[in-house]
């Protein structure tokens, strides 16, 4: 009856969407980069102090102190470093005197090399292992599957990679190297062997929650009318899988993608320091230790980017994924209870993000 | 082909099918029957009965944690249960068609309608070349009465209403010519109008292309210009078999009997019976006959011997000890007397106007008097439920007036005066999510008589007794939590937490379409007496043999305006308006012009 | 060669005293004897040196990116500095000093001035040679207050007004208010680079060591090639050298087992058990005298009771300390500093551990039941504390060990600790005194002031005598072992491990073996 | 009666067994161990011997002592924390859901702002600037796991609250507090009971993770997570040292996790009844 509804509109409406929602994180961004700036700048603490050493005298300290513009007010200090981030510049590096965008660069790059590696592994793996287990739901490979699954969740992640560390500085395993120091004279694609083991140690920890959100999706999938339905059409297996059921168990496949990475940012860090991975984990790690601040700033800022992009990307994809969201002429990613009737003290109004739970 | 048809009669042939759970549990055992190429059958039974088992089982499906594990299946001559792998997958689609209950979740929701059509040809005619592939589709989508251009074809489901979802389902099921075809309730999620259109075109494809149909569902009246014989199944086995006429107008089996009289008709009033007590569930079934401790005719030997399906006479069969061998008494019984509807009005709606995203309600205005039944119709969308809301008091954005035993009344509950508010009370479409599942039932019930009348202690145990036996609900119930309640039982305690609040208006809204029909009749019956007691009741529905059994007025809502108002004789017998003629046209009945 | 084979005789002797040392305190040692063989192996491989390869050396700088300044050097900066930055000394096996570009250094009399006078033709790695400019320009960088270097402190009696250039190869250093300065040598070596007047730590990071920058990655990595023109002829050896920070130890070591580095330079002392089971490494133990031990701050309750003091100093079991605090790897020491300082005084008697002597001393102090925090950083010294917390437990003295982040340690509290670790690297007495407890010292985390022993210190400063100053340091150390604030308990080893392919790094008494990148070669064949 | 139907799942059994295990040992160990937790016993590293049967670790102290003391802290830390970010949380989180849009806006929109900031480095940035006490550190802990509870909370109330049986209690005029916490509170238990679970597991992993990067409990505290730092170095040599307390944090994550999935489990099954 209501085919007139469905005329699309020359631009997609979820442009509308995606700017709005491009908006929200770059807000969500900038307040974060106010918060931590005035945090860091007023915790009690004094680089100058750290960066001088023990034996520095005051004179010292009081000098560098006025060198690094930390005798302004904070908000001044703030405006200035927002100023200059705006055109790039994220300040010098109180520990090293370079400029922290220099610093970041080629250690975002190492980062992304990192995360894209865990991704290229663990995507496919869960995939594969997530669709595999979903099929023999309940039987043996299952059950000892997801207990070797929970296993390897409960266990703390950095112990995975002071494990790996130790294996393969044993005499006889040189084949892959233990500790991921990269030649910066080299191109990163030529140092494959250093990545294998941080993205090995960081998918094993991202894996089980991967699988098991991969398997749930599946299961559920499976066990809809339209599978069972497609089914008793004497469609193929094969075509079930692929076709019918995998790509509705994707989008929340998409959303824990996201949620993963956004674990990884900050999960890297931990993998990176175990295997010395020149990464922006232990570029932060170190900045936090020396209270190199407008290290921490840039990073804090360039991780929170990355989180919102992250976000961003999985919405979009998401939108882009499932048919009834791109084809919608007012795109709300807002689940209703059943009845398409809200609560009563929530009217008229709408979740600009979909619910996306922790695990 | 049409040859083939003749010399193959039985196009379908199932004998001792037995399907278990785990633990050798059965749910469906000793089911034999046949069906004849372009016959189509209905198999009817309440929820539970086994009867979605039976139709998928013909396509060797059975659900997570079921199994086949007995009997024969003959489809075309090819045994269906034997069949494994590649030959399986054929013969689903291909020799037997299945069409599921809602379309809305039985289509991909990722996947272009002709991407599934094109799909599905091919997964069994895989050399079809690419114009036949086509070509047949669009035969198809010409026959189940859709558009056959590019445009639709590159719809997602999402984009189809939902009669044109269903008639998806069925292009799916007919593009490969199967000689058998399973419709499990296919029209349930449909509004009258709709259903009407899609079981026309369900009977023009079936005698059309000479195929076999199965149509289950739980409404007889549905079947009643469909199917050329009906099969009831209760508790996991067919009762009786027989043709439609002799079903409606001489049933044998007792079980039949009672779910025919349970079943409100749109022709006229006619009192509405109950089955007493449960239908079984698997594992727990009686020896002897599943239905002697429901049933009024049992004898000693009911409760010991299992009756199995024998022939009454040629075309009837009937699984009972003591069957009923007369014709069923027609239109004899007396229409009850309507309640005479109390002085004044009790409730008043004047130019009542409802908009969320779009308007819903465009100036509605009614009224209801005291101890009246005014039933408020209309397909979904028509706006009933936001006007039923809106009177109860959990409206939004709403403008106009209300007024209550003459006074003003606020359109927030909250804001409505105590002593008022207990005098309106709503009774909700879903009784699975009106209770919470976390307070038993002696806590749901006694919380609005401490909250309006201070009531606490035993004096609030007594009343909370007194209301469920109003309910016909034993006091044992109290104690318990909703989850170990069905349905109707919690509908009925939903119905009492209205009642105890010593309502004047009782606003309910859909309240037995989640519900078998027996237990509707059941429900309706408790609502009759409470209206006999003086109590207004404002009856929300699609259903207009509901209504006939019920209301006193009808109010027919078409697009958040009323069409139509008054009597339910004038209503339903002479409607004036378009609208309401095609609504009391389309919908089922059990007694031809009755 | 006389020079090197002597240097080698005498690491040889004082390694017999560490390890004899380290025997005789190795009951409770779980690796005793382990030190010995460890560099018995080391002194086997006495081949020729050989020319080339890339020299991979893994050092750990904290969390500290560091930089290349060389007056200002941060976190793996030194160790970089010795790399790029030659100076007018360097250090000899034995802590002493010897002319490295400096053909003559020598103060007068008093000690007021010195005159350097650099060796002929020198050159910097860009080409340029050295001139008494690039002497005066190092010299007045280094004491800069606007670069605000730490180190400035050390050479705070530089005069910046009074440097004079005599010739194009010589410089007179004088110093404020006619103050005397006998240990220029120790107190400018390690960070008083020459660098040409044209030098920036950043765009021009250029030096006179034996390796010039090729590229520098902070927090990663440095690459280095090889100083043609080093003043040493035939040095270095390597092409090219690469110094690779680590962060932690457990990955350095996994590293350096893996063959990833050639040397790890520092290498914590419970990794040395599994470094010297590999038989692809080697592990070198210094016996270098820098100290360990605690502050006991002398203007906090109940320090400035020197009864208390003493019973701080007799409480420590300081064989167990060196057990288990350093590992087995260390001596124990008689809270002073610099032994191998040809003025220390050895007629002091070493301190025993006395319980009932600590008690009986706390009780006339009216301090039985004593509590003190211990504030420390994380990191090696917290076993020392830990091990120390326990032991005046037996005295019943409450040490609470209170770990704080370094920012917070070296914050503006920093001389409010009541008790906390100190350590100095080995140097001469008058060197490590300027560390910690003289009159002018840098850090005097103590808060050790005594009349007589800042008299005794002037006198010392500018008595380049030996003998003499000799009487006067004696003297000095008396006070300091009987009234200072300083418990020093122990002197720790440094530990080097390198591939067996590793050549010229040999054990010695400071803390740099393996920074002498001039030295060491590569078997790289 | 909730947790009868609880109990009757195996896995939440093995879960609770599990659970217990650790719980017990981590809590009468104290008074089982045969040494005080930072008695200088043995050798640095030394193997067992009698009185140590399982040997001693960095500083010689004994390891069997070390690691019956040590379970305490990260059992009241994690809990302590999982807790803290539970009430704080799940306060806000039905606050947000069940006030007005702005308030509702400004609490959700800092939970996703918060959200967007990974909580490891949240958490590094606080210890680190403030301390390594250890309520510092169940403090910062909990609050990294508070959004992620507002959310939950937050959802899982507008789910409930949307229920019929809410709108009944609304129609009957019944007071904001008691439909809060008679209607949706019950109802939204089981959700955060799961959450609960699983935020022990992460606050295991977290306390042990700083730990190892140096900002956990200080020594000479005995600790599950200290203990795998301080020993590292040794791994070689006792490798009990390290593996003794990975093995019991792996276990109790493990058996926490469980439990909680089994609950989260055993409910979805009952809730499946419903259709």
């Amino acid at each position: 009856m209501p085919d007139h509804a469905h005329r699309s509109p020359r631009t997609p409406a979820w442009l509308a969407w995606f700017i709005g929602r491009l908006g929200y994180g770059l807000l969500t961004a900038w307040v974060i980069s106010l918060v931590v700036f005035i945090a860091t700048q007023a915790l009690p603490s004094d680089p100058a102090r750290v960066i001088l050493g023990p034996d520095a005298p005051l004179q010292s300290i009081l000098t560098l102190q006025q060198q690094l513009g930390l005798d302004q007010p904070i908000l001044v200090q703030y405006l200035r470093w927002m100023g200059a981030a705006l055109r790039g510049d994220l300040g010098i590096s109180l520990d090293s005197q370079v400029p922290v965008a220099q610093l970041l660069f080629g250690r975002l790059g190492h980062t992304l090399a990192l995360l894209a590696g865990v991704l290229a592994l663990v995507v496919p793996l869960a995939l594969t292992l997530g669709v595999s287990l979903a099929l023999r739901r309940d039987r043996p490979l299952d059950r000892w599957g997801l207990s070797a699954l929970i296993l390897l969740k409960a266990t703390p992640s950095f112990l995975l990679a002071v494990g790996l560390v130790l294996l393969f500085s044993m005499p006889g395993m040189g084949w892959l190297p233990a500790v991921s120091i990269l030649d910066p004279q080299l191109p990163l694609w030529r140092q494959l062997p250093s990545l294998v083991l941080p993205v090995v140690a960081l998918s094993l920890s991202a894996l089980p929650y991967l699988t098991r959100m991969v398997r749930a999706s599946m299961i559920e999938a499976l066990e809809s009318d339209y599978v069972v339905a497609a089914r008793l059409r004497g469609i193929p297996e094969r075509l079930i899988v692929w076709r019918h059921t995998l790509p509705n168990a994707l989008t929340p496949a998409i959303q824990g993608v996201a949620l993963t990475l956004r674990t990884l940012v900050g999960g890297a860090l931990l993998a990176e320091v175990i295997f010395s991975y020149p990464g922006i984990g232990t570029a932060l790690n170190a900045a936090i230790q020396m209270r190199d601040l407008p290290m921490i700033q840039g990073v804090v800022l360039v991780i929170t980017l990355a989180v919102v992009l992250i976000n961003l990307l999985a919405d979009l994809l998401t939108v882009l994924l499932t048919p009834k969201l791109r084809t919608a002429r007012r795109v709300k990613m807002i689940r209703r209870n059943r009845r398409g009737i809200r609560p009563w003290w929530r009217r008229a109004r709408s979740t600009p993000a979909q619910e996306a739970t922790h695990d | 082909m049409t040859a083939a048809v003749k010399i193959a009669s039985d196009v379908l042939q199932v004998s001792d099918l037995r399907v278990e759970l785990a633990g050798q549990v059965d749910v469906l055992a000793d089911v034999s029957f046949s069906l004849a190429a372009g016959e189509i059958v209905g198999l009817v039974g309440e929820s539970g009965s086994g009867k979605t088992t039976l139709a998928t089982a013909l396509l060797r499906h059975a659900r997570q944690g079921a199994r086949i594990t007995g009997g024969h299946i003959a489809v075309a001559g090819q045994a269906v249960l034997e069949l494994e792998g590649e030959a399986l997958r054929l013969a689903r689609g291909g020799l037997v068609g299945y069409v599921a209950q809602d379309p809305a979740t039985a289509l991909n929701p990722a996947l272009r309608i002709g991407a599934l059509l094109r799909e599905t040809v091919l997964a069994h005619l895989p050399k079809l070349p690419g114009d036949a592939v086509q070509q047949r589709i669009q035969e198809t989508l010409v026959d189940v009465g859709l558009p056959d251009d590019a445009a639709f074809l590159r719809r997602f489901p999402h984009q189809l209403s939902g009669g044109q979802q269903q008639r998806v389902m069925l292009a799916l099921a007919f593009v490969l010519r199967p000689r058998l075809i399973v419709l499990d309730e296919p029209t349930t999620a449909l509004d009258v109008s709709t259903q009407a259109h899609v079981l026309d075109t369900l009977k023009r494809l079936c005698r059309g292309h000479g195929v076999a149909a199965l149509y289950v569902t739980h409404d007889l009246a549905v079947v009643r210009d469909l199917v050329d014989r009906v099969m009831v199944m209760y508790a996991g086995r067919l009762v009786e078999v027989t043709g439609r006429e002799r079903l409606f107008s001489a049933p044998a089996h007792p079980y039949t009997r009672a779910l025919l009289a349970a079943i409100p008709d749109i022709a006229r009033r006619q009192p509405l019976q109950a089955i007493a007590g449960h239908a079984p569930a698997p594992g727990q079934r009686p020896a002897g006959c599943a239905f002697a401790p429901r049933c009024a005719r049992r004898r000693a030997e009911c409760a010991v011997i299992e009756p199995s399906l024998s022939a009454l006479d040629a075309g009837h069969q009937v699984a009972c000890l003591v069957p009923h061998r007369e014709v069923l008494p027609r239109g004899d019984v007396a229409v009850e007397s309507v309640t005479a509807p109390g002085e004044g009005v009790l409730l008043e709606v004047q130019g009542l106007d409802v908009a969320y995203d779009r308007q819903v309600l465009f100036d509605v205005s009614l009224q209801v008097a005291p101890g009246e039944c005014l039933a408020l119709v209309g397909e979904s969308g028509s706006g009933k439920t936001s006007l039923a809301r809106a009177i109860a008091g959990l409206g939004e954005n709403v403008q106009g007036q209300l007024r209550y035993g003459g006074e003003p009344l606020a359109f927030s509950a909250r804001q409505r005066d105590a002593r008022l508010r207990h005098q309106i009370q709503y009774v909700f479409q879903n009784p699975y999510r009106a209770l919470n599942p976390c307070q038993t039932i002696a806590q749901t019930l006694s919380a609005p008589l401490a909250h309006f009348f201070g009531v606490r202690g035993d004096e609030a145990h007594r009343r909370v007794e007194a209301v469920l036996a109003r309910v016909s609900l034993p006091a044992r119930v109290a104690g318990l939590y909703p989850q170990s309640l069905s349905g109707g039982e919690r509908q009925r305690v939903a119905i009492a937490r209205a009642l105890i609040c010593e309502p004047r208006l009782l606003v309910c809204d859909e309240i037995t379409s989640a519900l078998d029909v027996s237990v509707q009749a059941s429900i309706l019956a408790l609502l009759r007496g409470l209206q006999g007691e003086g109590l207004a009741v404002l009856f929300v529905t699609h259903d207009l043999g509901v209504v006939r059994a019920i209301a006193d007025r009808v109010l027919v809502l078409r697009r958040g305006r009323v069409v139509e108002e008054g009597s339910v004789e004038q209503v339903l017998g002479w409607p004036v308006d378009d609208y309401t003629r095609t609504l009391v046209a389309h919908s089922p009945r059990l007694h031809l012009g009755g | 060669m006389s020079e090197l084979f002597s240097r080698r005789v005498f690491l040889g002797n004082s390694l017999a005293v560490g390890g004899g040392l380290l025997l005789g305190g190795g009951l409770l040692s779980g690796c005793d004897g382990g030190a010995p063989a460890a560099t018995a192996g080391a002194a086997a491989l006495a081949a020729t040196p050989v020319h080339g390869g890339r020299l991979r050396v893994g050092i750990i700088d904290g969390d500290q990116a560091g930089n290349l300044d060389a007056h200002k050097p941060v976190g793996g900066g030194i160790i970089r500095g010795w790399a790029l930055y030659a100076k007018f000394w360097e250090w000899n096996p034995d802590v002493s000093t010897r002319l490295a570009l400096a053909e003559f250094a020598e103060p007068n009399a008093d000690a007021s001035a010195w005159i350097i006078r650099i060796k002929p033709g020198l050159e910097f790695h860009h080409g340029k040679s050295i001139t008494a400019d690039d002497m005066l320009f190092s010299i007045l960088r280094l004491t800069d207050p606007q670069l605000a270097s730490p180190f400035a402190g050390l050479v705070g009696a530089i005069d910046r007004q009074a440097l004079r250039k005599v010739d194009p190869r010589t410089l007179e250093i004088r110093f404020k208010h006619g103050q005397s300065f006998y240990p220029l040598d120790e107190t400018l070596i390690s960070f008083g680079g020459i660098v040409p007047t044209d030098y920036h730590p950043v765009t021009n990071p250029v030096g006179a060591g034996p390796y010039k920058l090729k590229s520098f990655i902070p927090g990663q990595r440095s690459l280095y090639t090889r100083f043609e023109n080093y003043y040493k002829p035939n040095r270095p050896y390597a092409d090219e050298l690469e110094i690779i920070e680590f962060k932690d130890q457990v990955s350095r070591a996994a590293a350096l087992r893996a063959g990833q580095l050639d040397v790890a330079s520092g290498v914590q002392a419970e990794h040395s058990a599994l470094l010297k089971a590999d038989p692809r490494l080697r592990l070198y133990a210094s016996p270098s005298t820098s100290f360990t031990g605690f502050n006991l701050n002398l203007a906090k309750a109940p320090f400035q009771d020197v009864r208390v003091r003493q019973a701080f100093r007799l409480l420590a079991d300081r064989q167990e300390l060196v057990a288990r605090g350093l590992n087995g790897f260390g001596r124990i020491a008689n809270d002073l500093y610099s032994p191998h300082d040809p003025t220390y005084n050895h007629a002091l008697a070493q301190r025993p551990y006395d319980l009932d002597q600590a008690r009986s001393l706390l009780r006339q102090a009216g301090q039985d039941d004593l509590r003190v925090e211990l504030t420390t950083t994380p990191g090696p010294g917290v076993n020392a504390a830990l091990v120390f917390a326990q032991q005046v437990q037996k005295a019943g003295v409450q040490v609470k060990v209170n770990q704080v982040d370094g920012s917070v340690f070296n914050g503006p509290q920093r001389e409010q600790w009541q008790l906390s670790p100190g350590s100095t690297p080995a140097r001469g007495f008058l060197a490590s005194a300027l560390h910690n407890d003289a009159p002018q010292a840098i850090y005097n985390r103590s808060n050790f002031h005594d009349p007589r022993f800042t008299e005794l210190f002037h006198q010392a400063l500018a008595q380049p005598d030996l003998e003499r100053r000799k009487a006067l340091v004696h003297e000095a150390q008396v006070i300091q072992h009987e009234r200072g604030g300083l418990l020093i308990w122990g002197f720790s080893d440094v530990l080097d491990a390198a591939s067996a392919k590793v050549g010229g790094l040999a054990p010695e008494q400071t803390t740099f073996a393996s920074w002498r990148f001039d030295e060491l070669w590569l078997n790289h064949a | 009666m909730t947790d009868a139907r609880w109990l009757a799942d195996p896995q939440v059994r093995r879960g609770a067994v599990i659970t217990s295990w650790v719980v017990l040992v981590a809590v009468l160990g104290p008074w089982l161990a045969p040494h005080a937790p930072t008695a200088m016993v043995g050798p640095v590293y030394g193997p067992p011997t009698a009185g140590a049967p399982l040997g001693h670790d960095f500083l010689g102290h004994d390891l069997l002592s070390r690691l019956l003391s040590g379970g305490v802290s990260v059992l009241w830390m994690s809990v302590a924390a999982a807790t803290l970010a539970l009430l704080v949380g799940g306060s806000l989180g039905l606050l947000a859901g069940f006030s007005r849009r702005r308030l509702d806006q400004a609490i959700s929109w800092a939970a996703d702002v918060s959200l967007a900031f990974p909580d490891l480095i949240l958490v590094l940035l606080i210890v680190s600037m403030l301390g390594r006490a250890p309520w510092l550190i169940v403090l910062t802990v909990a609050i990294a796991f508070t959004p992620g509870v507002i959310r939950l909370a937050r959802g899982s109330a507008v789910a409930v609250a949307g229920q019929e049986f809410v709108e009944a209690a609304q129609m009957m005029g019944y007071s904001r507090w008691r439909i809060l916490f008679n209607e949706i509170l019950p109802n939204i238990l089981t959700p955060l009971l799961v959450h609960f679970g699983n935020m022990l597991t992460w606050a295991v992993g977290m306390l042990s993770g700083l730990s190892f990067l140096g900002y956990g409990v200080a020594p000479p505290a005995a600790d599950w997570g200290l203990m795998i730092n301080e020993n590292q170095a040794g791994l070689l040599v006792q490798p009990l040292a390290v593996l003794a307390p990975a093995l019991l944090i792996a276990v109790f994550a493990y058996g926490t996790n469980i439990l909680a999935e089994g609950i989260g489990r055993v409910s979805a099954r009952i809730g499946e009844k419903q259709p």
